[in-house]
């Protein structure tokens, strides 16, 4: 079998499965699968920077709330249909994603961190600042008549589960085809060694800068899932815990992995959602946890996984 | 207010954000420099430091001033071996492998936070400053009648704020002292130059980088000690000066303690001067993306060399 | 009223660290009471049973509001140990199931629908901090579960959330601020600068209390908004212009305490007058050091944190059953200082949501709608051991309470009851009519 | 008609001047050397042909183009292939992956295409039975010929060597000879190298840094006779 076929047969398998997932599992842990797939599609835009180019960005929030407020605002004031809303989202992240690029990959390592952090500061202040618009730390609901997508209702379990898969699946996808491109291959060689990539007639800026375009954007279109699927809007999803939290996912899931983000956001939902069942100190669980995970399984789960299976995209 | 004196009140303000950055950067900035991993969990050690001071002073009657004195010897001592411990514990295991080490200080970070929440609680706790007496500041004016000397509407500061700036300045240069004048200091510089090198002479290494994190988190510690009297002691209060400190020591430039203390002298400094020309948030915001432009255009720091 | 005697020594010997096994063996031993020792209530009601109601309770035991979550938490132990103990809810007792939203939208969201989904929480309550409330409310509607905040805000009235969200046991902040200005006005001067936090709940007080104060024919000089991750505070005072008469005061947060010590700083000995939304100092010791020149000051105070000389004895029975001293510490560590002027709100919530589950003969989820219904339908709540911060008038169309609000002056370092403005002082035309809404 | 040739180009470092005022040209097809005492200037001046280091002044032109403005990746794509002094090769990616990334950029053909010449080149490097392998479990000496392999890949029009035998076996240095010898016959290669043997087999022409400035030029053989040469740096070795 080659390398192509199994990639697109897993990657059916793990959408199929999800499929099931809603019919077999409780109406909470399908309401819980909907918010993590979302969250993943953000994961997964992060790995596409982190993992496959080797750029460790602290600052996706910013494309996050880009969609997120992109979407919101364009609903709450210009009483945007929310399909053309998603267009209006996605395109705030791309303008977003190519500004940041452009200024912030002319710095590498720390200093792109940092950059990146500052630039995403900068944004979650910005949303406060005109608060008169977006209602600041508060931030807004979109009512639920205002999120009726095709003739569905995206606030009702069936719809919105299935929105989220939809778009998660398209990701998915669409990564896995990329991994397996001429584009998708130059960017681990960028993340291996960027001299050489540069020295073998790569151009390595421009190929950053698309992978942050394609980072960013698929991390706003979470942030406008977001908001379209769970009704709100809110500076706290520009503020920093934002961008280390795709950060964990990809890094618990498996860095450079197809469905590590995936695996990472399911673990670290339902680690502090059952770990908060039996004590009020679930971030110490959640803490002893990640130190735990990186002493014995510094790759990620997916890394464990694919200790086995070395054909694990 | 007048514009003088504002501008003067804003320096001052400046000046006292400043030192407490420095004292808390210098700290990550040795980690950084010397170990080359990035200790989010320094933030905490910061906290520890302050709630450990709240802990003590709290124990201790009788004057303010002999509390404070205690927690400014014993906190820094006990959040150093505190990091020690999680140096040898976690850390060295994972070898200080730059990603590994990122999430594994974050579990640290929630780790103390959580302790921290269960045993000092949630509320903001305050410190009583050893002395604090308010001194209100002239300002000079030429008016009608010549040079007068006037004394505006809330100028003013406290003589604990401008003990802060000198024991910032103080502790600073023993620092110095000890980095560029003792045998300890060249142990840690050889290290920090070229490891393997280090190793090679016979310096044990693993030796080195649990005192280097013991002393970095230790000078987090004195920072947040120094620090209480003006804010409080609360379990969340560490976010702040980790990001800060962060963002001081990369502009800085790696590994350059004196491009730290310069990087904090700018950022404390441009925070509060830009705040008297623009409303609040506007100024945060303005300052937030000075430091971006700043690495834009420099992106090793200003005192970093540059790597081929 | 037997149990009000010992309640305070179990809200204290609860320990914070396990507080939900406390409260579930709270619950557990409430209901054994109440089905023994209210026998005779029970039998009468036909669908009586020890099935418990389950109170989904979304506290922020995390995050920014931990403070104020810890009094929630306590408050709504006390007001549920006294419900159980006079015999529960329609012969039920009460559970209530704990979630902690991490003061964060997104957890919060998370939480309501955990309470109903997963726990079958009858009804959701609980949440302080606004933009959790914003978050989770319309996770609370589109699942259909009454959600009832105490949280102050005016999303509630506003119209912004949807019909099962309610906030009957607290005001709201426009209604505290409009109410402030006359007082303001009269006592202090016609000046105001104001200093608040530039997020939505400080736009809040500057928008309502502007417009207010400059419909008085008072005047708002400057308004000060603080970025919400500020930590030092000297810098901005200088823009305080020369002539103010009085500042107007509002932070939150856990920096307050540098905010309120460096305002004083910077006065030093002739300052203006000064009035403040207690918010400045909830759970903070007045007598911290370098607070000394509050004395004189003014504060907007939900519920007097002092016990007054003229003390209701419905504030006696709140205050011993929640476990607080005459200054508003807890009983057993007089440093530990409540956050008075709120948590009432959880304490007559609760009683809210019994008269309501009462009066619609409650008896199960089925039944959410008629208890919705029912708590529109409430109009006056008499000051009470339900209601002991005072009477309130609830608007059934904007789901919001109306009541009292007290202004304190700072007197040899403890706040003093100066003013008490009347229920007609705070309303505002309505914004929303939620009962026009379907379900 | 010269395939790569440099005016006046320098290289200062803050008061060093790590090559000066160097003209140089190269001939199309031919196999130059460039030698010189260590710290003559070899590598940085190579680097400013390829473009990795920025000239401080002076020009380059490559294909009778002026490239002295061009980025390193956009002379690769020309026509050019470089291999690093000290082996830089993608250690956690397979051999095969990493010659493939070189062909891929040259050929845009479909993985079919590029997969042969991946196996062509492998086979003249002598890893074809290494394929699957990580980079980096490789010796050093067959790091050092995939290395080659990635330049060969490229299918280049001049190939510059930095110092490709070092550390190479005695055995792998023949085999290096040799495939230097056929790549001759359609690739003009410029080679640092401090193995005279080797220079001597191969070279067509060769060039004498020192101290970042041209000593001589000429025939191995001229180069071998010539006195200041001889003291400069043959002397030495």
């Amino acid at each position: 079998m080659s390398q192509a076929t199994r990639s697109v047969l897993l990657h059916s398998f793990v959408i199929a499965l999800l499929v099931v997932m809603f019919f077999v599992l409780p109406e909470y842990h399908s309401g819980n699968l909907a918010r993590i797939l979302v969250l993943a599609v953000f994961a997964m835009g992060y790995n596409v920077l982190f993992g496959y180019t080797g750029l460790l960005s602290l600052g996706h929030a910013l494309f996050f709330a880009s969609g997120m407020y992109g979407l919101g605002l364009s609903i709450q004031f210009m009483q945007a249909s929310p399909m053309l809303a998603m267009i209006i989202g996605l395109i705030t992240a791309v303008v977003v994603s190519c500004v940041i690029g452009f200024l912030a990959l002319r710095t590498t390592g720390v200093a792109f961190m940092i950059v990146t952090l500052m630039f995403a500061q900068a944004g979650f202040l910005t949303v406060l600042f005109f608060g008169k618009y977006t209602r600041g730390d508060e931030g807004f609901v979109i009512q639920r008549a205002q999120r009726s997508m095709f003739g569905f209702d995206l606030s009702q379990p069936f719809p919105r589960y299935f929105a989220a898969l939809v778009l998660f699946s398209i990701c998915l996808f669409l990564i896995a085809w990329l991994v397996h491109s001429r584009f998708g291959k130059t960017l681990v060689a960028i993340r291996e060694n960027e001299q050489r990539a540069r020295m073998l007639g790569y151009d390595v800026q421009r190929h950053k800068l698309v992978a942050v375009i394609i980072s960013g954007t698929m991390s706003g279109a979470a942030g406008a899932a977001y908001a379209l699927l769970f009704g709100y809007a809110g500076a706290s999803f520009a503020a920093v815990q934002y961008s280390i939290l795709p950060l964990l996912y990809v890094l618990l899931g498996g860095a450079g992995t197809t469905i590590g983000p995936l695996i990472g956001t399911v673990f670290m939902f339902y680690l502090i959602d059952i770990s908060s069942e039996y004590t009020e100190a679930y971030m110490l669980i959640a803490g002893l946890v990640l130190i735990l995970l990186t002493l014995f399984a510094p790759h990620g789960i997916a890394g464990l996984v694919r200790k086995k299976l070395v054909w694990l995209p | 207010m007048d514009f003088g004196p504002y501008l003067f009140v804003a320096s001052l303000e400046g000046a006292i954000t400043a030192a407490v950055l420095a004292l808390t950067a210098v700290g990550l900035s040795i980690v950084f420099g010397i170990m080359r991993v990035v200790n989010v969990a320094h933030g905490e050690f910061f906290m520890l430091g302050a709630v450990i001071a709240w802990w003590i002073t709290s124990l201790i009657a009788g004057h303010p001033a002999l509390g404070f004195t205690v927690a400014l010897v014993a906190a820094p001592i006990i959040v150093g071996v505190i990091a020690v411990v999680c140096n040898r514990l976690v850390l060295h295991k994972i070898d200080y492998e730059p990603e590994r080490t990122i999430v594994a200080t974050i579990g640290l970070l929630y780790v103390i936070q959580q302790t921290t929440l269960m045993t000092f609680g949630p509320e903001a706790r305050p410190v009583e400053a050893p002395f604090n007496q308010r001194i209100a500041l002239p300002w000079f004016e030429f008016g009608e009648s010549g040079f007068a000397l006037t004394w505006p509407w809330g100028l003013s500061t406290t003589t604990y704020k401008l003990a802060v700036i000198v024991a910032a300045i103080v502790i600073l240069l023993i620092l110095w002292l000890v980095m560029t004048r003792t045998k300890i200091g060249l142990i840690m510089r050889a290290t920090q130059l070229d490891q393997e090198m280090a190793q090679a002479h016979g310096i044990a290494v693993g030796r080195v980088y649990a005192l280097v994190f013991g002393l970095g988190a230790a000078l987090a510690a004195l920072g947040a000690v120094l620090v209480v009297p003006i804010q409080q002691a609360h379990y969340l209060m560490g976010g702040d000066p980790l990001l800060l400190s962060f963002i001081v020591v990369i502009i800085g430039g790696l590994g350059s303690v004196l491009g730290t203390v310069v990087a904090a002298i700018l950022i404390g400094m441009s925070d509060g001067i830009i705040s008297v020309f623009f409303t609040p948030t506007l100024a945060k915001i303005l300052a937030t993306l000075l430091v971006a432009f700043v690495l834009i255009f420099k992106p090793d720091g200003l005192f970093g060399k540059r790597r081929e | 009223m037997a149990d009000r005697k010992n309640t305070p020594g179990i809200a204290g010997t609860s320990s914070r660290m396990n507080r939900r096994t406390a409260l579930k063996t709270l619950g557990a031993g409430a209901g054994a009471v109440a089905g023994i020792g209210a026998l005779p209530g029970i039998i009468g009601c036909a669908h009586a049973s020890d099935e418990p109601i389950r109170i989904g309770f979304q506290v922020h035991r995390t995050g920014i509001g931990a403070a104020y979550g810890r009094w929630y938490d306590r408050t709504t132990e006390a007001v549920v140990k006294r419900i159980n103990d006079e015999g529960g809810i329609n012969g039920r007792p009460i559970e209530i199931v704990a979630e902690d939203d991490g003061t964060d939208p997104k957890r919060g969201a998370e939480v309501v629908e955990k309470l109903a989904t997963k726990h079958k929480c009858d009804v959701a309550f609980g949440t302080l901090f606004s933009h959790v409330v914003y978050g989770s409310a319309p996770r609370a509607g589109e699942l259909a579960i009454p959600y009832f905040v105490v949280s102050e805000g005016h999303h509630v009235a506003s119209g912004a959330l949807n019909r099962y969200t309610l906030q009957p046991g607290i005001t709201d902040v426009k209604s505290q601020v409009e109410a402030m200005g006359p007082f303001i006005k009269e006592n202090l001067g016609k000046k105001v600068t104001m200093i608040y936090p530039d997020f939505a709940f400080g736009h809040d007080h500057r928008d309502y209390f502007t417009a207010a104060f400059e419909a008085l024919g008072g005047e708002v000089l400057e308004k000060i908004a603080i970025p919400p991750t500020e930590t030092s505070f000297s810098k901005y005072f200088p823009k305080i212009p020369r002539e103010t008469e009085v500042v107007y005061h509002v932070m939150v947060g856990p920096a307050v305490l540098t905010f309120v010590k460096e305002l004083g700083e910077f006065f030093g000995p002739n300052r203006p007058e000064i009035f403040g939304f207690i918010d400045s100092l909830e759970a903070v010791d007045l007598a911290s050091p370098g607070l000394e020149f509050l004395e004189g000051t003014y504060f907007w105070e939900g519920n007097p944190r002092y016990a007054q000389e003229d003390q209701s004895e419905f504030d006696k029975a709140y205050r011993e059953a929640v476990g607080v001293d005459a200054n508003g510490a807890s009983i057993s560590d007089a440093k530990d200082v409540s956050t008075y002027a709120h948590m009432f709100g959880c304490w007559e919530t609760i009683y809210v949501i019994k008269a309501g589950m009462e009066a619609s003969g409650y008896s199960g989820t089925k039944d959410r709608q008629k208890l919705i219904e029912a708590v529109e339908s409430m109009t006056e709540m008499p000051h009470s051991f339900e209601h002991p911060q005072g009477a309130k008038l609830f608007n059934g169309k904007t789901h919001q309470a109306f009541g009292h609000q007290y202004i304190s002056k700072v007197t040899e370092g403890k706040l003093v009851l100066a003013h008490t403005t009347s229920i007609e002082d705070t309303l505002y035309e309505d914004e929303v009519d939620y009962t026009s809404m379907s379900f | 008609m010269s395939i790569i040739s440099t005016r006046g180009l320098s290289k200062h470092y803050s008061g060093l001047r790590a090559v000066n005022d160097v003209d140089f040209d190269l001939p199309e097809g031919q196999v130059r050397a460039l030698i010189g005492p260590n710290g003559a200037g070899k590598t940085t001046f190579v680097g400013m042909l390829s473009g990795r280091i920025k000239s401080t002044s002076g020009s380059v032109s490559f294909l009778d183009t002026d490239v002295t403005e061009l980025p390193a990746h956009k002379r690769m794509s020309m026509g050019m292939a470089y291999t690093f002094q000290i082996t830089s090769v993608f250690a956690n990616l397979s051999v095969h992956e990493n010659v493939a990334l070189a062909a891929r950029r040259a050929i845009k053909g479909p993985a079919p295409v590029v997969n042969d010449k991946v196996m062509a080149v492998l086979e003249q490097v002598y890893l074809a039975d290494r394929t699957g392998q990580i980079a980096g479990d490789l010796s050093y000496g067959h790091q050092r010929l995939l290395e080659i392999g990635m330049g060969l890949a490229q299918s280049p029009k001049l190939f510059i060597l930095d110092e490709p035998t070092q550390g190479l076996s005695a055995a792998e240095v023949d085999g290096f000879i040799q495939l230097v010898k056929v790549l001759s016959e359609n690739t003009t290669i410029l080679l640092i190298e401090h193995n005279m043997d080797v220079v001597m087999q191969t070279a067509h022409y060769i060039t004498v840094l020192n101290f970042g400035e041209t000593l001589a030029e000429g025939t191995p053989e001229e180069i071998k006779s010539n006195a200041e040469v001889q003291t400069a740096y043959l002397g030495s070795t």
